[in-house]
């Protein structure tokens, strides 16, 4: 097993649309891995796809090895990915810190009775995923909140409640779909640092983000895809220097410029 | 065969009557999304309008032009008082308030003409037609010819016009549809207005063949439901197609089968209905909003 | 989380402090007559022999009357509401009963087993006498171990035979069971009519349902079976689906078991399916609110078993009810303003003779022999079943002419 | 308020309800009786319309499953009271997940038909299978409840039987809501792809809210069978489940004191409008119009809304 994540002729059709021609991709365990393209290009569309969310057109996705392709979302989180969302929906009921809960969740085993009698097994699994909660928490740096309700909080510390969630249950490879949309610039560079340290707890990151600073800054390799065809991949520098990539993005005279 | 004929032809006159008055809240949940459960009252009170048109001695035709107009006002207010100060509220909040005005327009109609059964006259007399040696109502073909004609018109209305475009917009999106210009309020009066009005109408044609009960809406109003969604909710052509396959089917079973379970037939297709087919036989399906 | 249920306590406290004024209001309401109704209890569970007045005379003498004045039974309701209420007015016109007036209690059932034992405790805690339910099986059968448990003297409509074979001895019915109704409806057809080939129509409804068996049996008596049985369901509106199983059986009488706007779209519907085959019916079509909606072809070939028919008799004080009750309510009586004109007036003659002592007026039910109501005579048997008479009525005509009577 | 004060509310509340049976007449105590009933049976539905946000309109038959086999047990087979009612549980929790786990696929107003479907289809079948329904008739002769040598057969013993019952059932509803299943039954509330992300099998949560409900309505309905030791299928219909759903939302979905508030709200009201004569339920009908345009959100959150506004400090905090 050499890579962690592997596609294989990946691809997805809404009705007659192609969001995801035929894709192959490979990313290896421990690598920080960018995914740009402009609107509409089948990034989220293809973590969709990894996730579970969407169910391929055509084509398989393998995990650490094993088959996800048909696999429902929940399945997929429990066999070790983790998620974010672009826009993030948070459980506006709960405060920060069962927000976070809720990722870890899937670990836990005691049945409906044994939180029916409060058996002492079942405090020791809700007190155990408290401590990961907030062990999460603090990795996010959101520890001090965590019994805040969640919609009282900004919209770009809610994103890293989001993150936390996602990394609560210690997945081996985490999906970011744009982690810096809607944050400050301090936040954003406050967010780098924390990939990094994600990837040094030896999780493989696959990031899509529009942010290029960013992008260039944090990734290990970068994958670009355009109308649901790849058309370039490589390190920040190659990327940076790619004509095709350019042309996507400047003649389609999208926000986003490289700079 | 001439039984199963004849069969076939009552059945059919219980689907338009089904179709009919799925109409009404296939409109009403089309633009704004809500199940309204006084439609079958809204039906009801229009019967009763008609009765007291007569007794005030206008003629029939006058009395179903008093009972539209009537029924538009009441359409109107039943928006205005009703669901204006809820909307934007979850759809069951509105569906309570909906099953509060049933209860109350149940309770008027019996303070205000009593519980016995009245009588609706028809255009028509009661002396049945003899097609081939099936037996036909007049009023009941009259009731199939208002019905295709109504259903035909709200199609053309809803796909060919601006109007039935602004609604269409109004149902997909209405902060989209504020902002494209339309006027949302002033579609989903119109919209509230119309399906009162085909209530209106159901109550006029139903009248003479069901006797005007309290109950003869809301009677019906649970096998109207069946109908649209076998027909597949939302649509139009569906609440017409699902309304006369549960009629026919219904009287098949009921005759075929045991009539003692009859009520039940219409449940089973359903659930068999959303189970096997969710989208129903016209899969024309408008995004669920909660 | 706490502020939250505290919030609720505080509600909830409100919510109970709310009714709490109620209670006190119907406490200091209860005090005067609270002691008689006591006394009589008490005594009535000593079973004492001699009927004692009250040490103090009440200010009124009250009867419960619980029934069905909203939803679906509501016409049934409204007839009951009217004769009762035309006899206390008469009663206390002549100046109550022993000079105390009458009071009726009057309650809604709404047509569910829920809010009828409502009702009945609502009737309760205002300590009437006696108690009349016009309410349908299913509602009487829930109501009637509350009857028991407060030993009150209860008359009831229903024509269920379960209601009185429950072994309740407080429960007194002014109609005969459907078994009688069933056997005589079944006699006049198979021996007037010529049955041969019986179909039978019924409600898909509790008192329609049961009835069936009993149909059924008492054609067994003649040797025949049914040959189809159908049932649709009250709020049903098309009946062909029904009516052709019939005519495909090809049955020369139809027993026919319904409510009032089933039983004049049924009439209706036959003919509209070329059906002339006679129909014997409960006394739905002997009600005045369903004739004036129906046409003589409608009416042709339909005969009706019926309690009673006021508004044919000769006698003079039935006569004398009929205007009465035409005077009030614009409509000639029916069976049920008949059935409960008679209780309100039988329970006033009883508890005239014997007081308002529960035991007492049980007693003077069960004394009662021959007593000349506007419906029936009334003679109560050991199950507290009176007024064991049915009339076959044929309404081809329009009006109700009898044209068979059975009684026991 | 000193360090006990926050108690003194429930102090107040436990005994005005402790001691409502004393100072009452039958009346009300009967009222107070199916008003508890239906405590249960809401914050049982409140599990699939409150926390899992679907709307299902066949919580009446649950309930009359309940009180059938209830009552057919302790009719047929005289079985105790003690066994009648887990068994009721249970039935109607295989019922729950029979139903449920075809039906739960579909969403909105289409779970709402289904379910609403095989509500009148069990109504129907309880009224025909004669066999063993005892059909319309309904069933007699359900022997009072009895625990040991105590029978409660008056309302005022039943009544405590009824709080006894209440207290055990919110308090297992409460460890749910605060559970992980609470957390995963909001999480699908708000934002079902989110949540099956985060790894909760959303259909299994579903299914057990639905189940979990059928349970609450089977001990609803076993104990309705042995409050009115009568009972007959026409109680359990269609319009039982709106009557349900009604209360809940004029209480106040999402918390057990909304349902406790709808309930005896709506067992009431009828009852307190009988001076009305004929218009009493014209007038519910409007109380229900009013109370829907001004608390939306029902007692609760109108009681939220003017809490807040007399500044009190909203609980922004969440006490885990």
């Amino acid at each position: 097993m050499t890579f962690i994540l592997e596609t294989r002729q990946l691809c997805k059709q809404f009705g007659g649309v192609h969001a995801l021609r035929p894709f192959d991709f490979k990313i290896s365990p421990g690598e920080i891995r960018a995914l740009i393209g402009p609107n509409g290009a089948g990034k989220t569309t293809f973590l969709n796809l990894l996730s579970g969310i969407y169910t391929p057109t055509d084509g398989d996705i393998l995990f650490k090895g094993q088959q996800i392709t048909k696999i429902k979302p929940h399945v997929v989180t429990r066999l070790g990915v983790g998620r974010t969302f672009q826009t993030v929906k948070p459980f506006g009921k709960l405060s920060v810190l069962e927000n976070v809960m809720l990722g870890y969740d899937c670990r836990a085993e005691k049945g409906i009775f044994h939180i029916l009698i409060k058996s002492s097994s079942a405090k020791q699994e809700e007190e155990e995923t408290k401590e990961k909660a907030r062990k999460a928490l603090g990795f996010v740096g959101m520890l001090d909140k965590q019994n805040m309700i969640i919609t009282s909080l900004p919209y770009g510390q809610q994103r890293l409640v989001d993150l936390a969630r996602a990394l609560v249950h210690d997945p081996d490879l985490l999906l970011l779909d744009e982690p810096a949309a809607g944050m400050t610039r301090q936040e954003g560079s406050d967010l780098v640092a924390c990939i990094r340290r994600i990837r040094d707890l030896g999780i493989t990151v696959l990031l899509v983000e529009h942010n290029m600073r960013l992008v260039m800054d944090v990734s290990d390799r970068i994958t670009v895809l355009d109308f649901g065809y790849l058309i370039a991949e490589g390190i920040p520098e190659e990327i940076r220097s790619n004509p095709k990539v350019i042309e996507a993005y400047l003649g389609k005279k999208t926000n986003d410029a490289i700079n | 065969m001439q039984q199963l004929t004849q069969l076939i032809v009552n059945g059919l006159t219980m689907g338009c009557i089904y179709a009919l008055i799925a109409l009404g809240f296939v409109l009403i949940y089309r633009t704004v999304g809500v199940i309204n459960f006084a439609q079958g009252e809204l039906v009801m009170l229009a019967a009763y309008f008609g009765v007291t048109a007569i007794s005030i001695g206008l003629s029939l035709i006058w009395a179903y032009v008093f009972v539209i107009a009537a029924m538009a006002i009441f359409g109107y207010l039943f928006q205005w008082m009703i669901y204006y100060p809820l909307r934007g509220k979850p759809f069951i909040t509105i569906i309570i308030s909906t099953i509060g005005v049933s209860i109350i327009l149940q309770n008027l109609a019996r303070i205000i003409w009593g519980p016995a059964p009245l009588m609706f006259p028809s255009f028509f007399s009661l002396k049945p037609l003899n097609i081939g040696g099936v037996l036909v109502q007049p009023q009941n073909i009259f009731v199939f010819v208002v019905t295709v004609v109504l259903f035909s018109l709200v199609y053309l209305l809803l796909s060919k016009t601006m109007i039935g475009h602004k609604m269409q917009a109004v149902a997909q999106d209405p902060e989209t549809a504020k902002l494209m210009g339309i006027k949302v309020d002033q579609v989903v009066a119109g919209v509230f207005v119309l399906n009162s009005i085909l209530a209106g109408a159901a109550g006029l044609l139903l009248a003479p063949i069901f006797l005007v009960t309290l109950d003869m809406g809301s009677s019906v109003l649970m096998k109207s439901f069946s109908a649209s969604i076998i027909g597949g909710f939302g649509s139009v052509p569906g609440a017409i197609v699902g309304g006369l396959f549960l009629g026919v089917v219904e009287i098949l079973g009921a005759r075929y089968i045991s009539s003692h379970f009859k009520d039940g037939i219409a449940f089973v297709v359903l659930l068999l209905v959303l189970l096997i087919i969710p989208k129903g036989l016209f899969g024309e399906r408008v995004n669920e909003r909660s | 989380m706490h502020k939250k249920i505290l919030i609720a306590a505080l509600i909830l406290g409100m919510v109970l402090t709310a009714c709490g004024p109620a209670v006190q209001e119907q406490t200091t309401q209860e005090i005067p007559t609270e002691q008689p109704t006591q006394l009589a209890a008490t005594e009535s569970t000593q079973a004492t022999t001699e009927p004692t007045q009250a040490a103090t005379v009440p200010d009124t003498i009250k009867i419960g009357f619980v029934a069905p004045l909203t939803t679906a039974n509501a016409l049934m309701g409204w007839s009951m509401q009217q004769g009762a209420q035309l006899a206390a007015q008469e009663i206390n016109d002549a100046g109550g009963i022993n000079g105390v007036p009458l009071e009726l209690i009057i309650e809604d059932n709404s047509n569910t087993a829920d809010v009828a034992v409502n009702a009945i405790n609502r009737v309760l805690s205002e300590n009437p006498v006696a108690l009349i339910l016009g309410s349908t099986s299913a509602q009487t059968l829930a109501m009637e171990p509350i009857i028991l448990e407060n030993t009150l003297p209860t008359i009831i409509m229903g024509s269920s035979p379960s209601l009185t074979d429950q072994g309740n001895p407080w429960v007194f019915a002014t109609r005969a069971d459907d078994g009688f109704a069933a056997t005589a409806a079944v006699k006049f057809a198979v021996e007037d009519l010529g049955a041969k080939k019986v179909g039978i129509f019924h409600a898909a409804e509790e008192f329609g349902t049961s009835v069936a068996p009993i149909i059924i049996s008492a054609l067994a008596e003649y040797g025949l079976e049914p040959a189809a049985v159908v049932s649709a369901p009250s709020t049903d509106k098309d009946y062909s689906a029904q009516l052709l199983e019939l005519q495909a059986a090809d049955v020369d009488v139809i027993l026919v078991w319904v409510l009032p706007a089933p039983g004049i779209l049924l009439a209706r519907q036959m003919k509209q399916l070329g059906m002339d085959t006679p129909v014997v019916a409960n006394p739905v079509f002997g009600l005045s609110q369903v004739l004036v909606l129906m046409t003589p072809e409608e009416l042709a070939g339909i005969y009706s078993m019926t309690d009673c028919v006021p508004s044919q008799s000769t006698d003079e004080k039935i006569l004398a009810f009929v205007q009465a009750y035409k005077d009030r309510t614009g409509t000639t009586p029916d069976l049920f303003g008949a059935l409960s004109y008679d209780s309100v007036k039988l329970f006033a003659d009883v508890i005239t003779q014997v007081g308002t002592d529960l035991a007492a007026i049980q007693a003077g039910l069960f004394a009662v022999t021959g007593w000349p109501g506007v419906c029936h005579n009334y003679s109560f048997d050991a199950k507290g079943r009176g007024g064991y008479d049915i009339s076959t009525v044929d309404i081809s005509t329009g009006t109700l002419k009898v044209v068979g009577t059975v009684s026991k | 308020m000193g360090r006990y004060g926050r108690y003194i509310p429930w102090i107040i509340l436990g005994c005005t309800i402790l001691l409502f049976p004393l100072r009452t007449s039958n009346y009300y105590l009967q009222i107070a009786c199916l008003a508890g009933i239906y405590i249960i049976l809401i914050i049982g539905y409140d599990f699939i319309l409150g926390w899992a946000g679907l709307l299902s309109l066949s919580h009446a038959a649950f309930y009359g499953i309940g009180a059938y086999t209830s009552a057919l047990l302790s009719v047929n087979f005289s079985i105790p009271f003690w066994v009648t009612l887990p068994a009721a549980a249970i039935v109607a929790g295989l019922f729950g997940l029979v139903v449920g786990f075809p039906t739960l696929r579909l969403r909105g107003h289409y779970l709402a038909l289904g379910t609403l479907a095989f509500g009148e289809i069990v109504v129907l079948v309880l009224m025909r299978w004669r066999a063993v329904t005892r059909g319309v008739d309904g069933v007699t002769g359900i022997v009072p409840a009895s625990f040991g040598l105590f029978v409660f057969d008056n309302n005022k013993s039943y009544y405590y039987l009824l709080i006894f019952f209440i207290l055990i059932l919110a308090i297992f509803a409460r460890r749910i809501h605060q559970s992980r299943f609470g957390r995963a039954l909001i999480a699908i509330r708000t934002a079902e792809v989110t949540a099956e992300v985060s790894g909760i099998d959303t259909n299994r949560i579903k299914l057990l809210a639905f189940i979990l409900s059928a349970v609450y309505a089977g001990i609803a309905g076993s104990l309705y069978a042995y409050l009115f030791r009568y009972i007959s299928p026409e109680t359990f219909g269609l319009h039982q489940s709106i009557t349900i759903l009604t209360m809940l939302l004029i209480g106040g979905g999402g918390s057990i004191g909304g349902s406790v508030l709808g309930a005896i709200l709506l067992s009431f009201l009828p009852e307190w409008l009988r001076f009305l004569k004929d218009y009493y339920l014209l007038l519910y009908g409007v109380g229900i119009v009013l109370m829907m345009a001004f608390m939306p959100d029902g007692v609760i959150g109108l009681a939220k809304k003017i809490i807040s506004k007399i500044k009190f400090r909203l609980p922004l905090r969440r006490n885990v």
